[in-house]
């Protein structure tokens, strides 16, 4: 009862077959439409409320709402979602495209305007990356 | 004065000599020193005279010696008694062999039944290749004695130092190789048989411990069964054929003598501890190593295997032939395979000394020129590997007491000139293009076309080689994280013995082709190992050993040291792991013995079993075909 | 037959030219086969596999690292294991005795071995024993292959067998399943890689190999193609006759190895010695009866 | 849908009586967990074909000692190490003490250690 | 003990996916002692528990260990409903099971690829990890993760899954199972399988009852033992009964594995057939308060989550005692006497997952 | 010399993580994403590996197993951690016996996101790493 073949039969046919190997980096990665892979802001829409970065789980998100800036690690984050879903704004969204990697833990930093009447506008009306 | 005399009877000089010298070591020292000088002279100047020879009967004795040799046969009875006075009754069998077979063989003598002979002395090729073995590898050993005894009892302090007896009886042993081989009337071999037989029993004996007096009568009767079997023949020969010429048998037609020859063959195999009789040769490791490496490996165990050698031209195509070559093989294989789940040093070489003797025997059972002279290169190489091999074991066991291959590891870290020797006693016995690979080589190339059956013997045997001798090997260059321990201090004379040994196991493959030339062609005829071709890349193997060590000196440079791999938990400074419960741990090695396949118990007595009805088979086939 | 008595009548420089064009071919061929095989293998698991002078950029990039060794002595014996395995190729394929061929390659594995040993590291020691019982299990039917092929063709020597007119595997189909059998164990595949193996999978991390690091490992690499070649050329001594069928079979037997390899797990050394020595002893001195019983 | 949990508050000199009844009516151990509150409380958790059975007993903070089941339920040694380790709880007779070196942390008895403000 | 080999096996070792450590004395290759040494992967999570909300303890127990997180989540998130006496809707449960046994196919999987590597079987291991891909695309279609899902909630269920996407996700599971059946045929024939796992690291009926061996491990030694018997959530809307193999061996492991999944397949299709339309999750409000003993079982067996709340969003006591842990007991059982060769078989064997059990 | 680039022999270990970004590592050697075809081999052994992947926050036990496998990898080498754990530890970082992060023990040369780290990431670290580990040998040749 116990044989060979079996094996043989799958191994030789994959010869003849195509791989199954994507070929990344070749061909680009392929997502889904709820694949997790970054978190991402528009500046414009944010208020600063912190919420997401109360949220937060691991402490990956900061915002400074008197200088105006939002913060977040991503060496820090786990992709769970919990800051998208606080976010009233919608100011936040989760990408397919994930992370790259870097060769330093950096922070990435957007400037965001201060919205509330009362505080004076210090930062450039758009936002930058430094990475 | 003639060489030959020169050589037989010479040794009981320094024997006697010997006998005198109780506790003196100086004395022992340069008695022996100078005696084996004389000795080792003595042989090479027989050889060298007798290039260009090939064989012949040197004298024409008189009935003198020949009354001095029955004379002999009845004091080596008496002693023999005299030894067995201390048995119980039980073992009553032990003096009655001993007085069937001197009854016997004496009682022919005396009553004047023997047939005439005159020709007692021949001498041949064979022979002198046998002298320069046991002059050169004996005397080296003989020498290493005297050092060896004397730590021996440094170390044994309960047990008496009888040394100089013990000295005294390897030159008591020379006489009777000696004599043995160059004998032609084989009631004198008979003779220096039984002496050394005597020998034997001397040296397992003698720390006299019970152990050692056991293992002393049971390699008494094993060997008195081969000295049964020798009278027998004697008494057939004499009987049937009307001749007790060894020549003269061997030259008379195949069926008429076949019988006789067989008891002969019988004997010899059984001195060479072929199954069944193999257990006498492992209780004889009991004995001081000197006696193991001169006796029951290099000399005296090769008193079988020539005797069956001066045999083969009888047994050449015969059946009983045959059979013959399938014990040899038989016991080449199960040697080989015993020795794997041996630890002790000891065992082990005592297990590789009955296969190599199997293999010997092989060779002769065929009967070929080529397989002769393969036969031949086998006994040169291995009475001067395996004699190494054995000292060094000893000078081993007295520096650090224990002869067990597990305690070796890393030995050349810690002994360094001992750990190269070792290493050179063990290439000499299995690697390419050392001599015993050569001589398996000559064996294979030498059986491949007759049949099926013995290629794959030597071949699977020779694997079984292999595998125990690398890991041997193996353990000796290990190099461990402790700090190594100097031993060396204590070897004195030893030396000249270890590297004398070494030095001819290295140079014996450089001129194995000479000796060839010089001495085995003229006698067998030309053979393809002797060609240029095989010796030039034999020579290229050995440069090219000595090459690496060369690149250690060149390159030295750009190496980083680290600790070995622990799965990621060395303790760095004691070369040790942290184990489980959090303790730092040593880890450790042992060797594989394989116990579920290679163990004594398992292979022993299908080996007896099969090797007997293999003896009886064939002496039932000859008896009802004569 | 008579005793083949060296006669000295070949050519020195043709044996000579025959070395040469060895040392430097052999790692070539050998580095392309094991780069072959290595996509072969991919494809056989559905992925796509390195190039096919992966071998080659493993092994210049293994001799540009750094050297690390566990002890002064231990790279030496690796060493060794090359220059070893190189002359047993030399005398093959200079056509010298094929016994002393296979022998060299004995003493180069001893000398593996003794490397492993030598490094003083406890998987690197269990592989040292484990190759033993795999040089156990296939050196008996290398042997006999050279006992063999010397009673068709009556010449141990390589140079004067390949001269033979008839084909050996005619007379020795046994023997030569057996080798074939036999040669999974000295191309260390699956299901024989006891020692050690390609793959890092193993329970001995990479047994034998273990310490080897940098270029005493490219060492090894190197000897392992010389190693493949010396067995492959082996193989094709059985079909020397006719050399295109000859060279058509190696490749045919190097793929029936890359597909067992593909398809086994790894026995135990149990099962290895067992099945290997009854292959020997059924296939291979079966055959040889065979052979002795008809030309009767 | 829930299953019923039973929970019976034992002493831990009754514990070896009551456990050994249970081996040999081929309750399975299922584990052994300790909680800290304002005393340390240890539940021992059984089943039989589905069925929850649970021992507690409860222990002082600190110096407290338990008898061994591991006489009964060999199993119980990973556990009961477990509870020296990460609780200060002294197990007497455990068949395999790993003597505080089980998880081999640094710190002393996280797990019961005086609460912050 | 001189006279034994002495070798650390592990925490590094090519074999093990996770760091444990034996000290493995032999003789020859026979295993004589075993003596584990555990707490490489041990961070304390229990204790996060002080930390973060029992809300985010979720998210803190699928990471306990990557291969079955979600039924992590599902084991604390029904002890958490249970001592609230939260009522999640009936699809929520249904996809909690969905994706359960999901997680069972591709754990199982990837167990078949590192037992047949554990034993040198490298292409088999290549082969069943193809396969568990397409499982991986399935959960990241639905999901947006490969290994760690974030999928349950207390109360229910983060995602939903239209009725199209369920549909096309049934077609390719059963173009998955076609492709499992290749290589499941494998694991049940092949040769050097049969070699390498039958008669190796045997349990027996007897012990693996006393060492409280769970899981698949428990099974194979021929007792009908499965949490899932217990009917938790959508459970008690389907049929199966164990598997259960009679030679205790590791072959008998690989074959219960091999046969669950075929019961995952089946269990999948019963879900998609009995699910309902409706909401995917309820409101939580307020604060835990009680304990409860939660029982799930994963694809390695019985995992227990103990939960202690305290009326604050802080718990009491957070505890996992999970399959791996009580299948250690047994694991040094069947060490004893084995080969060298048969180590790495027999520890994948139990399929251990050292993360959630030092947690 | 090129060749780094072209036959990188990555060691894995798993220092404290969850197995999710274990598995992600063995993934990324399987059929789909075929690492292989980059001249990587998984191989077990530090002493033949160029490029050291480690998962997990790195518990107090794993400190020295971490350093002890790093020491016993020849130069040049180059270190990758993969996954939020090795990077940062995240949440894990708060737990009692972590340290959160591997670049507390060893020199990190690579950071690879996520959790779990997809297979894409730890292809593009490694790619970077190679990059690190050509800069290495260079600035030691110098
Ligand atoms: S959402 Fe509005 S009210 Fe709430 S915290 Fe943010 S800014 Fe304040
Ligand atoms: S996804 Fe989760 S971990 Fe990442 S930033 Fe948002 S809340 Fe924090
Ligand atoms: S990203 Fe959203 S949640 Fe975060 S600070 Fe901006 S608006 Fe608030
Ligand atoms: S190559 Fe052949 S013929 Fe020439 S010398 Fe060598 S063995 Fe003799
Ligand atoms: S066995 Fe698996 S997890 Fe372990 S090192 Fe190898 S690939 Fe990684
Ligand atoms: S059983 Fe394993 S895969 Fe499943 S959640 Fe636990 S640790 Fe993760
Ligand atoms: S048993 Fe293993 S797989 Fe399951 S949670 Fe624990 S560690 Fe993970
Ligand atoms: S990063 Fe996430 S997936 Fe990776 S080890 Fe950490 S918790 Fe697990």
């Amino acid at each position: 009862m116990s044989d060979i073949l079996t094996m043989c039969k799958i191994v030789l046919s994959s010869l003849r077959k195509k791989t199954a190997c994507q070929m990344y980096p070749v061909k680009p990665a392929k997502f889904y439409k709820n694949s997790r892979g970054h978190i991402a802001l528009e500046p414009a829409k944010c208020i600063l409320c912190t919420l997401c970065a109360k949220r937060c789980p691991t402490g990956a998100i900061e915002v400074d709402r008197t200088k105006g800036v939002w913060q977040i690690n991503r060496f820090k984050c786990i992709l769970c979602n919990e800051c998208v879903h606080s976010c009233r704004p919608v100011a936040l969204s989760m990408e397919n495209q994930y992370a790259a990697p870097s060769a330093n833990k950096d922070i990435e930093t957007h400037n965001v305007e201060i919205k509330k009447p009362a505080a004076k506008p210090v930062a450039p009306g758009e936002s930058a990356e430094n990475s | 004065m003639d060489w030959v005399t020169f050589l037989i009877l010479f040794p009981l000089i320094p024997a006697v000599l010997l006998l005198f010298t109780k506790k003196n070591y100086e004395a022992q020292k340069w008695i022996v020193l100078i005696s084996s000088i004389l000795i080792i002279i003595g042989s090479i100047g027989l050889a060298v005279e007798q290039i260009g020879h090939t064989g012949g009967f040197r004298y024409i004795s008189s009935h003198f010696t020949n009354n001095l040799v029955m004379l002999g046969d009845v004091i080596v009875a008496l002693v023999f008694l005299y030894i067995c006075r201390s048995l119980p009754l039980k073992k009553y069998w032990i003096p009655l062999m001993v007085v069937i077979q001197y009854g016997l063989v004496l009682y022919y003598d005396f009553a004047g039944k023997m047939p005439e002979m005159n020709r007692y002395i021949f001498l041949d090729n064979l022979a002198v290749i046998m002298a320069l073995v046991i002059g050169i590898v004996g005397c080296l050993i003989a020498v290493y004695t005297v050092g060896y005894m004397k730590k021996y009892h440094e170390h044994h302090h309960e047990i008496p130092d009888r040394s100089h007896l013990f000295i005294a009886t390897v030159f008591l042993f020379f006489f009777a190789m000696y004599g043995l081989v160059f004998s032609n009337s084989i009631t004198w071999i008979y003779f220096f048989w039984e002496i050394t037989t005597l020998c034997s029993f001397i040296m397992i004996s003698y720390s006299k411990t019970e152990e050692a007096m056991n293992n002393a009568f049971r390699a008494v009767w094993m060997l008195l069964i081969g000295g049964l079997a020798f009278a027998m023949g004697i008494i057939y020969a004499a009987n049937v054929c009307n001749t007790i010429d060894l020549q003269l048998l061997l030259a008379s037609k195949k069926s008429l003598v076949l019988v006789p020859i067989l008891f002969l063959c019988f004997a010899g195999m059984n001195k060479a501890a072929q199954y069944p009789f193999g257990g006498w040769l492992l209780g004889a490791m009991v004995a001081p190593t000197p006696s193991s490496a001169l006796l029951h490996s290099s000399t005296m165990v090769k008193a079988g295997v020539y005797l069956v050698l001066r045999c083969s031209p009888i047994l050449q195509d015969t059946d009983a032939g045959a059979i013959i070559a399938l014990i040899g093989g038989l016991s080449f294989l199960a040697g080989s395979a015993l020795a794997i789940s041996q630890r002790n040093a000891k065992k082990v070489l005592a297990y590789s000394t009955i296969a190599n003797l199997g293999l010997i025997i092989l060779c002769a059972g065929i009967g070929t020129p080529f397989t002769l002279s393969a036969a031949l290169l086998l006994i040169i190489f291995h009475a001067v590997a395996k004699a190494l091999m054995f000292i060094s074991v000893g000078s081993v066991d007295n520096a650090t007491g224990s002869q067990d291959i597990e305690d070796m590891y890393g030995l050349c870290y810690n002994m360094h000139r001992m750990g190269i020797i070792m290493i050179i006693g063990i290439s000499g016995m299995f690697l390419a293009p050392f001599g015993m690979l050569i001589s398996k080589m000559a064996v294979i190339q030498a059986l491949a076309l007759r049949n099926p059956i013995f290629p794959p013997i030597v071949i699977f045997g020779g694997s079984l080689m292999l595998f125990f001798w690398t890991k041997w090997m193996g353990y000796l260059i290990a190099i461990t994280d402790k700090k190594p321990v100097e031993y060396h201090k204590d070897i004195g004379i030893e030396w000249i013995g270890l590297w004398g040994l070494a030095g001819l196991t290295i140079i014996s493959v450089v001129f194995y082709p000479y000796i060839g030339k010089l001495w085995i062609v003229p006698m067998y005829g030309e053979c393809p190992l002797f060609s240029e071709g095989v010796q030039l890349t034999i020579l290229l193997m050995l440069v090219m050993m000595i090459l690496p060590p060369l690149t250690i000196v060149a390159r030295r440079r750009n190496v980083v040291f680290t600790k070995p791999y622990l799965a990621g938990v060395n303790v760095e400074e004691k070369g040790e792991y942290l184990g489980s419960l959090g303790a730092s741990r040593s880890w450790s090695f042992r060797n594989y013995y394989i116990e579920k396949y290679f163990s004594e118990k398992k292979l022993l007595n299908a080996t007896i079993l099969s090797s007997l009805i293999l003896w009886i088979l064939m002496f039932v086939m000859e008896n009802v075909m004569s | 037959m008579d005793i083949n008595v060296c006669n000295g009548e070949c050519n020195v420089m043709s044996v000579i030219i025959a070395v040469i064009i060895f040392l430097i071919l052999a790692p070539l061929v050998g580095g392309l086969i094991s780069g072959a095989d290595r996509i072969i293998t991919a494809r056989m698991q559905s992925r796509v596999g390195p190039p096919v002078l992966q071998p080659f950029y493993d092994v210049l990039k293994l001799f540009g690292k750094q050297n690390l060794v566990v002890n002064k002595y231990h790279g030496d014996y690796v060493l060794c294991f090359l220059i070893f395995t190189i002359l047993s190729g030399c005398i093959f394929f200079g056509g010298g005795n094929l016994l002393l061929a296979i022998f060299a390659l004995i003493v180069a594995n001893v000398f593996i071995v003794l490397a492993a040993y030598c490094s003083n590291s406890p998987y690197a020691l269990i592989g040292a024993d484990r190759e033993l019982l795999q040089m156990l299990s296939a050196e008996p039917m290398l042997l006999l292959t050279a006992v063999a092929l010397f009673q068709v063709t009556g010449s141990f020597n390589v140079s004067e067998i390949i001269k033979t007119n008839r084909m050996p595997f005619i007379y020795l189909p046994g023997v030569f399943i057996a080798l074939t059998y036999i040669l999974t164990i000295k191309l260390r595949k699956s299901p024989f890689d006891l020692s050690t193996s390609h793959h890092g999978h193993q329970e001995l991390v990479k047994g034998l190999t273990t310490e080897f690091a940098g270029p005493s490992l490219a060492y090894f690499e190197i000897a392992h193609w010389y190693e493949t070649v010396f067995m492959l050329g082996l193989v094709y001594l059985f079909f020397a006759n006719v050399p295109i069928l000859g060279v058509l079979v190696v490749i045919g037997v190097y793929f029936i190895e890359i597909l067992i390899d593909n398809v086994n797990a790894r026995f135990k050394w149990e099962l290895m010695l067992k099945s290997a020595w009854l292959a020997t002893l059924i296939l291979g001195v079966g055959n040889l009866f065979l052979l002795y019983i008809l030309s009767f | 849908m829930f299953e019923q949990q039973e929970i019976i508050n034992i002493t831990k000199e009754e514990l070896l009586s009551r456990v050994t009844p249970l081996f040999k009516d081929e309750y399975r151990l299922v584990q052994i967990c300790c909680t800290r509150l304002d005393k340390l409380i240890v539940d021992y958790t059984f089943d039989k074909d589905y069925k929850f059975l649970g021992l507690r007993i409860e222990l002082p903070l600190e110096g407290s000692e338990l008898p061994s089941i591991t006489d009964v339920y060999f199993a119980a040694f990973a556990y009961e190490n477990e509870l020296h380790d990460l609780f200060g709880i002294k197990v007497i007779g455990n068949k395999i003490d790993f003597g505080g070196k089980f998880y081999r942390i640094n710190e002393k008895t996280p797990f019961n250690k005086k609460q912050e403000a | 003990m001189a006279n034994r080999t002495i070798i650390p096996f592990g925490p590094q070792h090519p074999v093990l996916p996770e760091p444990i450590h034996l000290d493995l004395v032999l003789e020859d290759e026979k295993v004589v002692e075993a003596i584990p040494n555990v707490g490489f992967v041990h961070r304390g999570l229990e204790l996060l528990c002080q930390k973060k909300s029992f809300q985010d303890m979720v998210l803190v127990a699928e990471r306990i260990c990557g291969i079955c997180s979600l039924i992590h989540g599902v084991g604390f998130v029904q002890g958490i409903e249970k001592v609230m006496n939260l009522e999640v809707p009936e699809r929520a449960l249904f996809l909690r099971v969905f994706w359960g046994e999901l997680s069972r196919i591709h754990s199982h999987i990837l167990w078949l690829g590192l037992a047949a590597d554990a034993i040198g079987f490298e292409s088999l291991f290549m082969h069943s990890w193809r396969v568990r891909e397409m499982v991986l695309d399935i959960f990241e279609e639905t999901t947006g993760g490969r290994v760690i899902f974030d999928a349950v909630k207390v109360g229910g269920v983060r995602k939903d899954i239209s009725k199209e996407t369920f549909t096309r996700i049934m077609k390719q599971l059963d173009k998955v199972e076609e492709e499992y059946k290749q290589i499941a045929e494998v694991f049940i024939k092949d040769f050097t399988i049969i070699h390498r796992w039958s008669n190796v690291g045997v349990l027996s009926k007897e012990n693996a009852a006393k060492l409280g061996a769970v899981g698949p491990t428990l099974r194979a030694s021929g007792i009908k033992s499965d949490t899932r018997m217990l009917k938790y959530g959508a459970y008690e809307k389907i049929d199966f009964e164990p598997i259960v193999e009679h030679t205790c061996d590791c072959y008998a492991r690989s074959l219960v594995r091999v046969k669950e999944v075929y019961q995952s397949f089946d269990i999948i299709r019963q879900c998609y057939n009995k699910i309902s339309e409706g909401e995917i999750e309820t409101k939580v409000t307020g604060f835990p308060t009680g304990e409860f003993f939660s029982r799930v079982e994963q694809p390695r067996g019985e995992v227990i989550y103990y939960v202690k709340g305290n009326g604050t969003k802080f718990l009491d006591r957070f505890r996992v005692r999970t399959p791996t842990f009580a299948n250690i007991p047994p694991l040094l059982q069947m060490l004893a006497g084995c080969d060298l060769a048969d180590v790495p078989a027999i520890i994948i064997s139990i399929d251990p997952c050292i993360s959630c059990t030092e947690r | 010399m090129g060749f780094f680039k072209k036959s990188p022999w990555v060691l894995h270990y798993d220092g404290s993580s969850c197995n999710g970004c274990d598995i992600e590592v063995l993934a990324a050697l399987m059929p789909k994403y075929d690492i292989e075809r980059f001249g990587i081999i998984n191989t077990g052994n530090p002493k033949h590996a160029d490029v050291f992947l480690i998962t997990g926050s790195v518990n107090s036990q794993n400190i020295d197993v971490i350093k002890n496998l790093y020491e016993q990898m020849g130069e040049p080498k180059v270190v990758v951690a993969v996954g939020a754990c090795a990077c940062t530890g995240h949440f894990f970082a708060e737990c009692y016996n972590t340290l959160g992060g591997i670049d507390k023990v060893i020199p990190v040369d690579v950071y690879a996101p996520g959790c779990a780290a997809r297979p894409e990431v730890i292809i593009d670290a490694v790619v970077k790493g190679l990059a690190v580990l050509e800069e290495k040998k260079k600035n030691k040749q110098k």
